[in-house]
């Protein structure tokens, strides 16, 4: 078949991911849909900034934040992205099995981080009846933060799904570009994190 | 700011006038025939605007029209191949320039018109009135006096009246055309603005931002009057006695009915700050029913018989007890009859 | 359907390329977790005043997030010309967004 | 796909033809029908409007139907007719302009069409299920939150569905103009309308979030209890105003810079003139784009933001008249010195001149923050609004349908319908909307149920209602206009206006792969290039070869069907929790889709060399 031989080509090219016009379209499609995504998270971070002494008495972020948790999921987070900085490493060298390795601490790593996060926020429900519903502050805080999550979960569930789907079939012209777009999401939403535990948690701490 | 454009304003005027007598626009209700600080100086900016983009369309149409007449394809020319020209500075830059000029000659009036309405630094010199919008009635306590008034605002012609402006519900706009420009009544935050009347007379004021089905019927009228009847009414409302009891009969039953159907838990006769319904103290002097309908007894028992058919989404509807025709027409002539002053509306309109 | 690449070679130039960019990565990154130690340390040992805290914190973050877009996502590549364009629009468009919802609803 | 065609085939493959397809033409074709089907709607709510407002204190509709009519009316127009309709010219012709064989992500923009299409049925279902929304297209909280039943919610997941249809289109467009261009089509010598496609995807790239966290945001508070907007638990209503400002203002540039851009193309076309000063156009339109994020808040002068904010943003909403003076103009000296054909398509261009600069000029107006407090929320902003959108961006989109239908559809639209159609439109036009100014200045807000007597509105009211009655006779001509052409229509050549772009160098309508051979583009306007050095045919940049293509796919129509029932689930979830099946089911499907289409290759398929060859040019 024609499209084998030319996404399977004797020697892979210095950028597989954007050797072929799909891989290009899919390169530049991600990073604009990350522009839009900027825009999405500004909005969200704006109402955060302007809802957050709007505590209705409730408890507010220096009662609630305690850095050390945060400080770990920052690690996991940031670990995550290095780590798939080594997937696409090797992705380029053509070393698919060490690629797939990398990717799979990667999923590990974020799915840490998820668990501290459902934990954080069971540990404010239960143990300060922080919800939601309870002031402008909580809809905000928990809206920012788990639209980040939200992220989070998407993004390893297109990782699981794209390491299962290829764990076969190795790497090739066809599925280099959508491992890489799925590396710059994942970066992003590494940025969006950096964002979160500055002025979230770290500002919101600062009194 | 009065006066910064001496000439094109009075001929601004006389044509604005011109408009009104050719029955284009009620008077006291127009903002093209400014009567208070705030309409004047939206005025100023609409007659510079106007005589500015009059200048732009003139030029546009006059090139216009020469391209139409002078460059249409004509009999005989079907292969005409006319030059092709990439463009030219000089001319582009005209175009670029000559706008920013026309920019700027609009914005720096309107810069500092802006700080100017917006200056409240004196405030607590003036007349303060609080006032509150609900769906859909508007409510105005003087501060520093003991009453309120609901749908009829009295002002002194000639002073500065700070209204601090909340809202009880939903976000309501108040504006008077002819006296001054609008501002958002919001939930969340006082908003003050001021306004000053030249003239005495009755103006009519509108709630400018959708507030539900009867948004538009939202109306209340701001009564100018000289600053010695504004002083003699304060006076006159000052002494009311919510207790008194009318004179005739029917009024009599009309006040038993009244508060028999327990009218009173959310209006207030007498001084009464936090409102649920409008308060009735100077009923009989308003100049309207319900905020717009004439103040006849059959429209006020009209009125108490069904809300809901007069404005809809009311919050009046279904909060009292059904009443009979007679009911409502006894308190329709009791509350007819609460005329604690002199000054009202009619002698304020002359 | 198909079988697997990564019998294929790729030449021994590309790879030293590949290898350098990964050590720069991997400086980027001891750096920003350096940075993120910073941020933590200042708001957890409380040292400073909030007037600086803010603005330091703030651009931290700023560094750090350019390490993660420059680096990790090679907005500093050739060909980025494009993405770094839009991702600096968008970036206008939520700074505007920001300040805004920060400044002026106030109450 | 010509009409012709598809009498012949049966009409359930032609459906599922339609259903599958993510050839951008096609696709175009359903932007158009369900733009346009909207359009109808949006205009007999227009109708109803001024049907009620035809007197003082009318009583044909109640207060609550009519805030649901406006609201309805304003929605329908800007997202589910202007913007589909100018998506589906976008779609039609960008990609021919540029010489690509099809979009960037063609599956995407199938996905993007019916994601409009199922959004638009859904809001427009609330009328079935116990009511409209009734708070405005500009929903303010709280009224949009304390507003009863279930309309603002059918706003709220109708918008939401149809905006991310919208948002991927914008990307699909942007990475088809950076990867596809054919060679030699640098970005300095694409036509305007692809340039105004481009930056108009930009705009909605950066506009369109905003509105999605804005929906995010009312439907937490309406259906989970949040406290964004509730003032009793510290929540601020004018987050909402900012959020929805933050996306409506860049939102109008959306709705009139591929006008713009059309104009311009069709100016250059009709004048037989190169576009003048074509680099200051490009320019221009960035700049306006640039410029429309920086003044959403003249829309909220009277919110009480306090006199710096106000300023500062009439300063920014003024200084847009700037570049778009130097497009009127250019395009006055684009024709100045040429030879000018005036028919249909030129009509309405020509129409938009005049039309629009009013619309402007009271658009600056409207931008010197203290007069606003006068004009706003009157009839005067209506009538701004109207001249802008409806002499700018209807009169585009009319302009547009008149100059690509031959290409779109293979015949040209009947000539003497469309003068006769462009005359009374725009006599009805400025009946109905130029009194509005006046109206607004004497007192009469906007959205208002009803107006009283003796307030001197009665006369310019009738006019107005008199005047959309006419426009209401100009739509019916042009619809009969578009069924007479169907049925006995004049066949199209493939450049039936002496045409300068790549577009007229195809059939009309062009094969579905576009281009036999990519055309080699040796500078501004291709084709008039070629024309004018002899040759009348574009040179091939490549070799007859096999030609790749992306397969149909049902898929984003399920997709978007799941999203639907979703929507649909989590309306009425509010009044019993059994409604969260249909929430499951949909998104179920939803998710399943697109698992298929992660797991499924699809390589696409190729046309062959041999088979290009046996067709005729
Ligand atoms: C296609 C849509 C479209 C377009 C293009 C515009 C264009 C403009 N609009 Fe408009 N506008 C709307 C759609 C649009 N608008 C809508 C829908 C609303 C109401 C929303 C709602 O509340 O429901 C609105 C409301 C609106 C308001 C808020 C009014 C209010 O609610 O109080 C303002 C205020 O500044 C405004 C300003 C402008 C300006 C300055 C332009 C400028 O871009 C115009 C620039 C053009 C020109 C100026 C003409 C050509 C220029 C020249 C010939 C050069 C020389 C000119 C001068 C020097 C003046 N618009
Ligand atoms: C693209 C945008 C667009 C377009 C094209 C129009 C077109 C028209 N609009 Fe609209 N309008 C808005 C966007 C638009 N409007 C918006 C955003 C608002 C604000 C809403 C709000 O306040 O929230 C508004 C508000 C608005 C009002 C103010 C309502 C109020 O504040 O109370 C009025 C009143 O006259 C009005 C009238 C009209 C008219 C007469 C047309 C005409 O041009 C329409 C012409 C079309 C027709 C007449 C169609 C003919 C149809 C048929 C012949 C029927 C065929 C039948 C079928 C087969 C279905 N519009
Ligand atoms: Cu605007």
């Amino acid at each position: 078949m024609s499209q084998d031989h030319s996404l399977n080509p004797e020697t892979m090219p210095a950028e597989p991911e954007k050797a072929t016009l799909e891989g290009k379209n899919k390169f530049f499609g991600l990073w604009f849909f990350l522009g839009g995504e900027t825009v999405l998270f500004a909005s969200l971070f704006g109402t955060y900034l302007a809802l957050k002494n709007s505590t209705a008495g409730g408890p507010t972020s220096n009662d609630l934040f305690g850095l050390e948790l945060v400080f770990l999921m920052t690690i996991l987070l940031l670990t995550s992205s290095l780590t798939s900085v080594y997937a696409m490493y090797h992705m380029k060298n053509n070393e698919f099995k060490k690629m797939q390795l990398w990717l799979g601490i990667t999923a590990l790593l974020g799915l840490g981080f998820l668990a501290c996060e459902i934990y954080e926020f069971a540990h404010y429900i239960t143990d300060y009846g922080f919800t939601f519903r309870s002031s402008a502050f909580g809809s905000a805080f928990y809206t920012l933060v788990s639209f980040h999550g939200g992220h989070v979960i998407f993004g390893l569930s297109w990782l699981i799904a794209l390491m299962v789907r290829n764990a076969k079939r190795g790497l090739n012209l066809y599925n280099a570009p959508k491992f890489n777009t799925f590396s710059l999401y994942w970066h992003f939403i590494d940025v969006v994190w950096v964002f979160i535990f500055t002025v979230v948690y770290l500002m919101g701490k600062v009194v | 700011m009065r006066g910064w454009m001496g000439k094109f304003k009075s001929l601004f005027l006389l044509s604005a006038l011109a408009l009104v007598l050719a029955g284009c626009g009620k008077e006291n209700l127009t903002a093209l025939v400014p009567k208070g600080y705030g309409a004047e100086s939206s005025m100023n900016l609409i007659i510079l605007s106007t005589i500015i983009m009059l200048f732009v369309f003139v030029v546009v149409i006059l090139v216009y029209v020469i391209v139409l007449i002078r460059f249409r394809r004509k009999k005989g020319q079907e292969n005409y191949i006319p030059k092709q020209v990439e463009g030219n500075k000089t001319l582009e830059t005209v175009w670029t320039i000559i706008p920013i000029i026309l920019v700027l000659i609009l914005a720096v009036p309107t810069v500092a018109a802006t700080f100017d309405l917006a200056d409240d630094s004196n405030a607590s010199e003036h007349i303060n009135v609080d006032v509150t919008g609900n769906q859909y009635w508007w409510h105005f306590d003087y501060a520093g006096e003991e009453f309120q008034t609901s749908q009829d605002l009295y002002i002194p012609t000639g002073e500065k009246v700070y209204l601090n402006m909340l809202s009880s519900d939903v976000i309501h706009s108040l504006w008077i055309p002819s006296i001054s420009g609008k501002m958002d009544v919001n939930p969340e935050n006082v908003n003050t603005m001021y306004i000053e009347a030249y003239e005495e007379g009755v103006y009519w004021g509108k709630c400018a931002e959708l507030c539900g089905p009867s948004h538009s019927l939202m109306d209340f009228k701001v009564i100018a009057v000289s600053p010695e009847e504004y002083d003699q009414w304060v006076e006159d409302m000052q002494s009311v006695d919510p207790e008194a009891e009318p004179q005739d009969a029917v009024a009599q039953d009309g006040k038993a009915a009244f508060e028999e159907n327990s009218c009173m838990s959310c209006h207030a006769i007498g001084s009464s700050p936090a409102a649920v319904g409008p308060n009735l103290t100077n009923f009989g002097d308003r100049s309207k029913i319900a905020g717009f309908l004439d103040p006849t007894k059959k429209n006020l028992v009209d009125w108490l018989m069904d809300p809901e058919s007069i404005k809809p989404g009311n919050k009046m509807t279904g909060n009292y007890p059904e009443l009979s025709e007679d009911e409502a027409s006894s308190i329709a002539e009791y509350l007819m009859q609460l005329q604690p002053s002199e000054i009202t509306p009619e002698s304020a309109g002359k | 359907m198909t079988e697997n690449t990564s019998t294929n070679k790729i030449n021994s130039f590309q790879k030293q390329k590949n290898k350098d960019e990964m050590k720069k990565q991997v400086i980027t990154f001891v750096l920003m977790i350096a940075f993120t130690i910073v941020a933590f340390a200042i708001v957890g040992t409380g040292i400073m005043q909030k007037m600086f805290v803010i603005p330091l914190l703030l651009i931290l973050a700023l560094v750090q997030v350019g390490f993660q877009f420059y680096y990790f996502m090679h907005l500093k590549d050739k060909g980025h010309e494009m993405p770094a364009t839009m991702i600096y629009g968008g970036m206008w468009a939520a700074l505007l967004t920001i300040v805004t919802l920060s400044v002026i609803a106030w109450w | 796909m010509s009409i012709a065609a598809t009498q012949k085939r049966g009409f359930g493959t032609v459906l599922w033809d339609y259903l599958t397809t993510v050839d951008h033409k096609k696709i175009a074709h359903l932007y158009l029908f369900g733009g346009g089907f909207f359009f109808l709607l949006g205009g007999l709510e227009a109708l109803f409007i001024r049907i009620q407002l035809i007197t003082p204190e009318n009583d044909f509709l109640s207060a609550g139907l009519y805030n649901e009519m406006i609201t309805m009316h304003g929605t329908t127009m800007i997202f589910l007719a202007a913007m589909p309709l100018l998506l589906g010219l976008m779609n039609a012709v960008m990609p021919l302009q540029i010489g690509a064989r099809d979009v960037a992500f063609p599956f995407l923009n199938s996905l993007g069409l019916w994601l409009f299409m199922f959004g638009g049925i859904l809001l427009n279902l609330s009328w079935f299920l116990g009511g409209a929304p009734d708070s405005g297209w500009t929903s303010y909280a709280p009224l949009s939150i304390q507003s009863p039943g279930h309309g603002v919610d059918f706003y709220v997941l109708g918008l939401q569905i149809a905006g991310a249809g919208t948002l991927i289109g914008g990307i699909n467009f942007l990475a088809t103009v950076v990867t596809m261009r054919a060679p030699g089509m640098t970005y300095m010598r694409m036509p305007l309308f692809t340039w105004a496609t481009f930056i108009t995807s930009v705009l909605i790239l950066f506009a369109f979030p905003a509105l999605t966290v804005g929906l995010f945001l009312l439907m937490f508070d309406r259906m989970f209890g949040s406290a964004f907007f509730d003032v009793a638990l510290g929540g601020n209503t004018i987050i909402w105003q900012h959020l929805f400002w933050i996306f409506g203002h860049p939102e109008v540039y959306i709705l009139i810079l591929p006008a713009f851009g059309l104009f311009s193309d069709i100016f250059s076309t009709f004048s037989r003139k190169r576009l003048f000063g074509y680099t200051a156009m490009v320019f221009a339109t960035m700049l306006i784009a640039f410029l429309g994020f920086m003044v959403w808040a003249h829309h909220m002068f009277t919110v009480g933001l306090g006199p710096v904010a106000n300023s500062i943003f009439a300063i920014a909403t003024m200084a847009i008249a700037v570049p778009t003076g130097i497009k009127i103009f250019n395009w006055l000296a684009t024709m100045w010195g040429g030879s000018i054909k005036i028919n249909s398509a030129m009509l309405w261009s020509l129409g938009f001149i005049p039309t629009f600069t009013i619309g402007g000029m009271t658009g600056v107006m409207l931008g010197s923050s203290v007069a606003d407090y006068q004009y706003h929320d009157t009839y005067f902003v209506v009538a701004h609004f109207h001249y802008v959108i409806v002499g700018g961006t209807v009169f585009g989109i009319l302009a547009g349908l008149h100059y690509w239908w031959p290409k779109m559809f293979g015949r040209i639209l009947h000539e003497g319908m469309g003068k006769f159609t462009f005359w009374v439109f725009m006599i009805g036009f400025h009946l109905t909307f130029f009194i509005q100014h006046f109206l607004g200045l004497m007192g009469m807000p906007r959205r208002y149920w009803v107006f009283l007597e003796d307030q001197g509105l009665d006369l310019g009211n009738l006019i107005s209602t008199i005047g959309a009655f006419l426009m209401a006779i100009a739509v019916i001509v042009f619809l009969y206009n578009v069924v007479h052409t169907a049925i006995k229509g004049d066949k199209a050549p493939a450049d039936p206006y002496d045409g300068r772009t790549l577009e007229w160098t195809t059939a009309s309508p062009p094969a579905h792969y576009n281009f036999k051979q990519l055309p080699l583009v040796r500078g501004l306007d291709p084709l008039w290039i070629e024309k004018t050095e002899g040759k009348g045919k574009m040179t091939p940049a490549e070799p007859l070869g096999d030609i790749h293509m992306p397969n149909g796919s049902i898929l984003p129509f399920i997709m978007s069907l799941g999203f639907f029932i979703a929507g649909i689930g989590f309306i009425f979830q509010v009044d019993h929790s059994a409604w969260l099946i249909a929430v499951y089911v949909g998104m179920a499907i939803a998710i399943g889709c697109m698992l298929i289409r992660s797991l499924k290759d699809d390589h696409g398929h190729h046309i062959h060399k041999e088979e290009l060859e046996r067709e005729a040019d």
